[in-house]
């Protein structure tokens, strides 16, 4: 029982890493209408600045992660304003900011590893609130805990943002009809990039967290967080916070109870199935009611 | 330079009795290098080590004189298509003589029938899959790690007396289920019981629940059978969540940087290796490491002694081939080989086109970021 | 000269081959594009065909060059499969769909091992003439270039564009787009037994992100817009890193992606555009 | 002899809009016919729904007597149902032959193999439907603008093209929605004359407009919607003086009074 209860510590903490990379994925779906193929490497680039402001310049660790999670935002920015706003500009269709996102990817990708000089680093021990905590026959590493909290937090604060402020009112305005939203006064620019910068530091956080979690701080961090955020965006519905938020902690106790109790080969199928099945059986319902687009 | 005569000289007498001397000119082979890629941070060593190679060889006049041999390169990333490639304009290259390639098995699986339909004498670096060398045209010098693994475990068992193991075990990576099998096999005869296997992807990056897994079953010592990235994260984590007891790595554990980052976590874990510069005993290996620290600015790897090894081993066959060698007549002087003479393991014979290196060597990272032979504690 | 001559041919035939290969992965890609749908299932069809036709060939002892039609029919009837699944989705969800089953694919060929010999991979002692690469691409064009020109090209135009309105002047649109599927299907099938052909050896890995890439790759840089796009961005494609890798090794990946970002919003139909040429065409009168 | 196109008690709500409410009207074969209505009376809603993009939530459609209403759109335009839209859409990327050559889907007559294959079939076909297309081209006044992309004509041009493309189809009916929408008095004169042709080769049309004039001047009976019912049918001088459509397009009928005065 001890050990069922421990890897439901251990899927929650995963799946708060989907989740809070869904969380910003589906938030640039929902608004901009892209999707982002390239989402994972702002969660590597984080984890590569954070890395670094610890072990060149000694910041201590919660400054670093804020460092990590501001790089993430800046270069989320950055790959809107090169990658997307020229198809915008031109009025391109989805499938091009997907191809130019698949692009940002290879370019970002191939730096990082770079960066990280063609491996795997994690941050030393030392500089992170490493120990366990045992919470009677229970254990999870303090880090685990940290990061169910921050996913919480970062659900309920952009649930809040988006459904109850002026600003969400505007980024929801954008996201059904941006000329409708620019005549009614909201201006679609400031709301596009605010939208990416937070998207940007959502999944920064994810790959802060991530990094510490996993002691993997490379390139792969983001890939393997693409994947199934992804697969958390489509089960979770894409423009709701909570959705995804549930959909990313229920994947991570899936396939870790998976692991423990079936088989770990039957892991990824049993995701991407799921990924699949609910493609097909929600179509509608995840899409909203595009009423007669089907002929 | 004055070694490099001496060895040269050595191995002049040792290895040139019948063999007519080699017509001077350039004699080229082929090296598809994966110096980008998944894999680069092994790939680079791999290239440095037979550059070095090839300028140890020329220098000592080791071919006789005006006789040189030169690596051309052609970077691959990788990839299987692009290493065919690069390994077809090899083969349509007339003043190429050889080819040497390969770090991940199932590039070289590819390669392998392509060479040996062109007569290209082919010689395996990297990969450890069993059963690609295919003499006389296919050799590989990389030592099959999979004997050394069971070596090592029960050495290990023999020390600590485990009662039960468990086996971390990258389930989609045949080479690995190959030697967990034989090492289990072994164990099991040696009356240590399995306590379970926990499967792990080579692309998983959080093992947080797996070492919860494994250390469920309460074993006395667990057992790494996976690629270099896993069997890091398993050893991080397995330590986080407190476990004290033996863990036995592989050979992958070797290169320092993972000593850099587990630190703590990884020192005293026992695992096999081939070559360590740290270890250097024979005279050739401690030129080896001062030549090549000097030329690149770090320390040799494994990877950068399978590269050198490489070329030496071409070389040797050119030399007994004598003669104006051709793509045929340095194969069947390949073939002949019984072992790789210049080699920084104190010893390499080959046994069906694969090398071996004699013993096993069981060492660990020392605090201090030094591989040392282990100590035989838990 | 004729030495000269022949050893660039046999330097250069492998990557011939390879951009071949591509190129029927390319135009499995625009089979479906050009009715819309943006499908990453090449992966899968071709995966369908380069396993399934390779045991054909070693269990069953077919003799290799019958062995391309057959995975052509593999890749065909499994398209037509997927096609009932993915057309109940609108179009973004479909590309989602797709990708999913290019993961399903992966861990199938993990696990179906007995099919794809599963981690140890699949070794592949085929040999064929190398005539056999070209003339199947040529058989592939042939096809391509009478369907462009027949009624289906048309239609399958009309549907991409508007498929509400090709209904409306009776385009049966789900039709259409299931022919596509099928025809993507045996031209990704046959492309994967050709990749077969090529490798000598298949791993889970074989079929899986690098075969998507290159496809879109090559039609986005060729063109989604005329078959003859997906083969141009495919040489293209297969021969530049070859150069790239001459000029900055190091940084050849990076290359890639910025090429595909700069084509993609500077030439954002490819090289190939039949739009540009009819108003040229009509700016010249 | 029953109407052409018969419609009963069709219903169709998004939401709890009621878009369409239990309308009925007939088309006679052969004659020009109206469907007037202020905006937001339902007008287009009626057109998706005859046409089959939207499916109606209660209700019958008979086409010459044979129930179309659960038909997909595709079976719907080959039973001879064909339509224009009130913004015009063409295919982007094709010439204006070929919009209508698109058109001319279901007069293909070959088989997708004897085309593949080039057969002399199907050789035979593809001429037949080119020739088609280029005179209804020629009908619609556009002949000469064949091998031009549609997309750089002008908007008058654009719909022309819209209307052979429908007429590709051979319909029994063409649903004209705003036909003369952005257009001015000489070229809604010219459409109005193409309608009339039409009529007299055969087509029944069935058209939404705006224009009063233009009902008034080319369509042999009218039906006036409000809030998605059926006003009135009859004769286009019969539905403009009736008071429900006066009140319905000017307000209240003292400020219709009013307007009038202040003409």
């Amino acid at each position: 029982m001890a050990l069922f209860a421990d890897q439901l510590v251990n899927g929650c903490a995963l799946g708060a890493l989907y989740a809070l990379f869904a969380i910003g994925f589906g938030l640039v779906f929902a608004t901009l209408g892209i999707l982002n193929a390239a989402h994972g490497t702002y969660a590597s680039a984080a984890a590569i600045a954070a890395y670094f402001a610890v072990d060149a310049l000694g910041v201590p660790f919660p400054l670093a992660l804020l460092l990590g999670v501001a790089a993430a935002a800046v270069l989320a920015l950055a790959v809107d304003q090169v990658a997307f706003q020229p198809l915008r500009a031109q009025g391109g269709g989805m499938l091009g900011a997907l191809i130019t996102s698949i692009a940002a990817w290879i370019v970002l990708d191939n730096l990082a590893d770079d960066a990280t000089g063609h491996q795997s680093l994690s941050f030393p021990l030392s500089s992170y609130p490493s120990g366990m905590i045992h919470l009677g026959a229970i254990a999870f590493a303090r880090m685990q805990g940290w990061t169910i909290l921050a996913m919480a937090a970062v659900t309920v604060a952009m649930h809040l943002l988006i459904r109850r402020s002026r600003f969400g009112a505007a980024m929801r305005a954008v996201g059904w009809n941006e000329a409708a939203a620019a005549l009614s006064g909201v201006n679609p620019r400031a709301v596009v990039s605010a939208t990416a910068l937070l998207a940007g530091a959502t999944s920064g956080l994810a790959g802060v967290l991530g990094a510490v979690l996993t002691q993997n701080v490379s390139y792969t961090l983001g890939e393997g967080l693409m994947l199934k955020g992804f697969a958390a965006v489509v089960v979770g519905g894409y423009d709701d916070v909570r959705g995804a938020a549930v959909a990313g902690v229920a994947l991570g106790i899936i396939e870790v109870m998976t692991a423990q109790y079936l088989s770990s080969s039957l892991r990824d199928g049993i995701t991407y199935a799921l990924l699949l099945g609910f493609l097909l059986l929600r179509p509608r319902g995840l899409f909203g009611s595009a009423a007669f687009t089907r002929a | 330079m004055i070694r490099y005569l001496a060895a040269g000289a050595a191995l002049l007498l040792a290895a040139t009795a019948e063999a007519a001397p080699l017509a001077p000119g350039t004699y080229t082979v082929g090296f598809v290098s994966e110096v980008t890629g998944p894999v680069a941070f092994a790939g680079l060593s791999y290239l440095h080590g037979a550059t070095l190679a090839a300028a140890e060889i020329n220098d000592a006049f080791y071919l006789g004189s005006g006789v040189r041999i030169a690596v051309a390169e052609k970077n691959s990333g990788s990839d299987a298509a692009r290493t065919i490639q690069d390994a077809t304009q090899f083969i349509a290259d007339r003043s190429v003589i050889a080819v040497t390639c390969c770090i991940l098995s199932a590039v070289a699986a590819s390669v392998k029938p392509i060479t040996i339909n062109a007569g290209m004498p082919l010689v395996i670096y990297g990969a450890t899959m069993p059963g690609l060398p295919a003499p006389p045209l296919v050799y590989s010098m990389t030592v099959l790690p999979g004997p050394k693994d069971t070596a090592t475990a029960l050495a290990v068992a023999g020390a600590v007396k485990p009662k039960t193991v468990a086996y971390f075990l990258a389930a989609d990576n045949d080479a690995f289920k190959g030697r967990m099998a034989a090492t289990r096999t072994a164990l099991e005869a040696a009356h240590v019981t399995t306590a379970g296997v926990v499967s792990v992807l080579t692309s998983d990056t959080d093992f947080t629940a797996a070492a919860t897994q494994a250390m469920g079953m309460n074993p006395d010592a667990i057992l790494i059978y996976t690629t270099q990235a896993p069997a890091v994260g398993i050893i991080a984590a397995l330590r986080q969540r407190g476990y004290t007891a033996t863990i036995v790595g592989n050979d992958v554990l070797s290169p320092v940087s993972v000593f850099r980052k587990l630190g703590p976590a990884v020192v005293g874990v026992p695992f096999p290796i081939g070559f360590s510069a740290d270890l250097a005993a024979t005279p050739a290996a401690r030129d080896f490491v001062a030549a090549y620290t000097a030329q690149f600015k770090t320390a040799p790897d494994i990877y950068s002694a399978q590269g050198y090894e490489a070329i030496w081993f071409i070389a040797q066959g050119l030399k007994a081939a004598g003669g104006t060698p051709t793509r045929d007549s340095l194969a069947a002087a390949l073939a002949a080989q019984k072992e790789v003479e210049h080699n920084v393991y104190g010893g390499e014979p080959i046994v069906g086109g694969q090398i071996d290196t004699t013993g096993t060597l069981i060492v660990a990272w020392s605090p201090d970021g030094r591989l040392v032979p282990w100590s035989g504690a838990p | 000269m004729a030495n000269t001559l022949a050893d660039l041919w046999e330097a250069y035939r492998s990557t011939l081959g390879f951009a071949i290969v591509n190129a029927l992965f390319g135009l499995s890609t625009y089979a479906v594009l050009s009715v819309g749908i943006l499908s990453f299932a090449t992966v899968t069809y071709a995966a369908a065909g380069g396993f399934i036709g390779t045991q054909l060939a070693l269990q069953l002892h077919w003799p290799t060059l019958l062995v391309l039609p057959a995975a052509a029919v593999a890749g065909a009837a499994l398209a037509w499969l997927a096609a009932l699944i993915l057309l109940r989705l609108d179009s973004h969800w479909m590309a989602l769909a797709s990708l999913a089953l290019v993961l399903l694919t992966r861990v199938v060929a993990i696990n179906a091992t007995g099919l794809t010999g599963g981690v140890s991979g699949l070794s592949v002692p085929l040999f064929v003439p190398f005539v056999v690469m070209p003339a199947l691409l040529l058989i592939a064009v042939l096809l391509f270039w009478r369907l462009g020109a027949s009624w289906y090209g048309i239609a399958a135009r009309a549907v991409r564009e508007d498929a509400v309105v090709a209904a409306t002047i009776g385009i049966p649109a789900r039709r259409i787009r299931m022919l596509a599927f099928v025809i993507s299907g045996a031209t990704g099938g046959a492309g994967g037994m050709a990749l077969a052909l090529m490798l000598h050896f298949l791993s889970p890995d074989t079929y899986f992100i690098n075969v998507a890439f290159t496809m879109i790759a090559a039609v986005v840089l060729g063109g989604s817009y005329h078959w003859a796009g997906a083969i141009i961005g495919a040489l293209v494609f297969t021969v530049l890193p070859v150069l790239a890798q001459a000029v900055l090794p190091a940084f050849e990946q990076v290359l890639n992606g910025v090429a595909l970002l700069l084509i993609m919003i500077f030439l954002p139909r490819g090289l190939i555009d039949p739009r540009q040429w009819r108003l040229r065409r009509v700016r010249a009168r | 002899m029953t109407a052409l196109l018969a419609v009963e008690q069709l219903g169709k709500s998004f939401g709890g809009l009621r878009a369409v409410a239990d309308l009925s009207l007939e088309v006679p074969r052969g004659c020009v016919a109206g469907l007037m209505g202020p905006n937001g009376a339902g007008k287009t809603t009626v057109i998706n729904l005859l046409s089959g993009l939207l499916r109606p939530d209660h209700g019958h459609i008979r086409l010459d007597g044979v129930p179309i209403e659960a038909l997909p759109a595709h079976e719907i335009a080959a039973r001879g149902i064909a339509r224009t839209y009130q913004n015009v859409r063409l295919f982007a990327g094709l010439t204006a032959l070929e919009q209508v050559i698109a058109g001319c889907f279901l007069q293909r007559g070959a088989s997708l193999l004897a085309s593949l294959l080039g057969l002399p079939a199907a050789r035979a076909a593809q001429r037949r439907v080119r020739a088609r297309a280029m005179e209804l081209l020629a009908q619609v006044g556009m002949a000469a603008r064949a091998e031009q992309l549609a997309e750089t004509l002008s908007y008058g041009e654009q719909r022309r093209i819209e209307i052979a493309r429908a007429l590709g189809a051979e319909p029994r009916l063409l649903l004209l929605d705003e036909p003369t929408a952005g257009m001015n008095a000489a070229e809604s004169e010219a459409i109005g004359r193409l309608v009339h042709r039409l009529r007299d080769s055969g087509v029944t049309v069935l058209m939404v407009e705006h224009n009063v004039r233009l009902i008034t001047a080319f369509c042999d009976r009218v039906s006036v919607m409000n809030f998605g019912r059926a006003l009135v049918h009859g004769t286009p001088a019969a539905c403009m003086a009736h008071p429900g459509v006066q009140e319905a397009y000017f307000g209240r009928r003292d400020d219709a009074a009013r307007i009038q005065a202040l003409r």
